[in-house]
């Protein structure tokens, strides 16, 4: 299984049965492949809808049905489509009970960076940060280091998408949740050990007095 | 009588204009009549759109004629020539989280004043704006955008302007078309007045100012 | 004809083809029967659509067509229905042209006093100060006089509706324009005389150099 | 399953709780819900809608019961019980304007801390808020407003929850499916999942909690 594979399908976990869910381009739109077929879904599309089912097969294509990375998609019988302002209503307004979300850094804070490194890639937030500031819970999902280094950080460094609103993060080594006493692992791997996470992590973190495996 | 030919569109054509363009990604983009500003070749345009599309689709073909002072969205990534243009300083890029560049478009064809979002509190996007606290949480307030020119789409328009739009296509479209002095609308399908149910119909006709017939 | 015909009548004369014209309860109302038959006005009823043609005969009922005042009505077939914040949208945001709403008292500055008497009759504003604040035009129709008191004042001593928002008075006796000069008799009707009516307002009012008649 | 019983009203009263009622005059009201409340005698509940009805209808049920401490509405003239508790000091009433109220509801219903509004500058509206200028205008700053307990009307739902209205019925109900914590909704007819056309949905499912058949 791949590093993605591991993480999408823990964070798949997380998904309860009538939960709205967002899920960001990428990585974390992976995650629905492994949501339990016995749970019902909401997956909420930023470009306007809730009912998202999946990317559509040629065939099943139509003009007007469309995800927001702008794929064809094909859509549940509970589906129903609405303006921007409605789109963004409904996340701003807590109406989202997940979001999942790609991650540069995360620090201690439940601070998060994603969405530029100045002077390289500067995409834009899109709808990240109303994301991150309306979803009532947010999960980051990311490789647990890139090129080595760290990306779960004391500190930020690169401009924040959002301060404080990390709940929980996902890497392929690691689950670490936001909880009253700061950023916490709660559960590794069990191919990796704890000591091996924390090397990789530059953030001060609690870690669980039990602490879980998943993968 | 308001369906007219796209070249309507250049008696309201200037240098140094606001437009608003509806579409997420060129899905729900009115082709024909960015066609005809590119055609016209007016310049330094001020542009608000969620965001810059791709090259050849949408509000980039606007960008990759080099017709863009200052573009107003929530994403380039997709249109590698926006991000090209911005590092070179030959556009200005204000990056607007999309919820807030929905309420923003929507406050100004409301008449709102402004409005508070915590969207982007301790981000980039707080600098230099008035934040204010309400009930001890930290909000951004944010003023309304207008523009000279609305070009939005809608999959069917009767005759007098009246408005429908089919799954993802909706985005920006009905809020941009409040919020501009003068709208153009690009209709897929054009039906006489009295063929849509008039409880179905999302922007109702004293909104539009001109109708053209799309692809 | 009525004091209230004669009003109506002078009123109707103001809305030109393609004006979107919101008429208050009562008085108001009126105006309607009067708009000549070659012009196409739309009405927009606050209760959320555009489109009212007309009261209904119990023949006509619709269940769920109704006006302002909760009576069953026609629809023109370019109506259109929407929600309450549309529906104020729409009045907020300036897209309607003339609003005419009744008057207990206007004053010299322009403020408007129509929606309460404290301690005697307290219905409400409704939405009666957001169309004196959005509308483009506000049209105050009231009769010239309440039991021999002038209802045109130096200032209103009743709760405002609005401040500094009629352009324009109709009464039975005279029409009075809101200037950059101030309030201004701009008409009498035919059998009145200026003198008798500028007894029967406490105002200081400019009088135009041309004084027209109607009715 | 969301299609109950109107019993299952019950367990979301308590005295002293905050609700919502859609409808204007009574028109796209859910009269079941209301009188289950009658029914059980709740007391001293903040009610918010656009206005107080009639007696014997809509809202106006719950003030005649005196069931009602606060009411939250843009107009009360057409129910005099409701005028008579006010001036005998039995029941408070916070007039708002019409459109800053439908904005209070929305803006509750999708997350801001407020929005700027310039209707009811230099009225009593304005009294004891917080008046900010933005470009040379004055603003009054309104707050939303939420509610424990939403009660609105479809013309039909969907067996998930998917609403659409009928004509003047929409009104408040779209706005207050936002803005509650819990949200029943009284409809007319209920359909299987499937049978609204997506495009056409007003209210998607994800925002309503209850759904009873109305009448």
């Amino acid at each position: 299984m791949s590093e993605k594979e591991i993480i999408a399908r823990r964070i798949a976990k997380e998904i309860k049965d009538g939960d709205v869910v967002n899920l960001g381009i990428g990585l974390p739109t992976m995650v629905a492949d492994y949501v339990s077929s016995n749970i019902d879904v909401v997956f909420h599309s930023e470009n306007g809808f809730i009912g998202l089912d999946k990317v559509a097969k040629p065939e099943e294509e139509v003009e007007y049905y469309v995800n927001a990375g702008a794929q064809p998609i094909t859509i549940k019988d509970d589906a129903a489509f609405f303006d921007s302002a409605m789109s963004f209503g409904i996340i701003r307004g807590g109406h989202v009970d997940i979001t999942v979300l790609g991650g540069l850094q995360v620090d201690e804070k439940g601070n998060l960076a994603n969405y530029m490194v100045p002077g390289k890639m500067v995409p834009g937030m899109g709808g990240a940060m109303d994301l991150v500031s309306g979803a009532k819970k947010v999960i980051v999902a990311m490789t647990h280091t890139a090129k080595g280094m760290p990306k779960i950080l004391k500190e930020c460094n690169l401009p924040l998408t959002g301060r404080g609103v990390v709940d929980m993060i996902v890497t392929e080594l690691a689950v670490l949740e936001m909880t009253k006493d700061g950023l916490t692992l709660t559960e590794i791997h069990k191919d990796t050990t704890k000591e091996d996470v924390l090397a990789a992590i530059e953030a001060d973190v609690n870690v669980a007095d039990f602490l879980k495996t998943f993968g | 009588m308001k369906v007219t030919q796209v070249s309507s569109l250049d008696q309201y054509l200037k240098d140094d204009m606001t437009i608003m363009v509806g579409g997420f990604l060129g899905v729900g983009t009115p082709e024909k009549l960015i066609s005809r500003i590119v055609k016209k070749g007016y310049k330094n345009i001020t542009l608000i759109c969620n965001d810059t599309a791709f090259i050849g689709k949408g509000a980039g073909k606007l960008i990759e004629h080099h017709l863009v002072k200052k573009a107003i969205v929530s994403h380039i990534g997709t249109n590698p020539e926006t991000g090209r243009q911005m590092i070179s300083n030959e556009i200005e890029v204000n990056l607007v989280p999309q919820g807030t560049l929905a309420e923003k478009v929507r406050a100004g064809g409301v008449g709102l004043g402004g409005i508070l979002t915590a969207t982007g509190i301790g981000t980039e996007v707080q600098k230099g704006k008035t934040v204010v606290e309400v009930e001890g949480k930290e909000y951004i307030l944010e003023a309304p955008l207008r523009a000279d020119l609305a070009l939005i789409f809608a999959s069917v328009a009767d005759e007098k302007g009246n408005l429908i739009y089919y799954g993802s296509t909706r985005n920006f479209n009905p809020i941009m078309a409040m919020a501009a002095d003068t709208v153009f609308v690009e209709a897929k399908e054009i039906v006489p007045v009295g063929a849509l149910n008039p409880s179905e119909i999302v922007t109702p006709h004293i909104l539009v100012d001109y109708i053209v017939k799309g692809e």
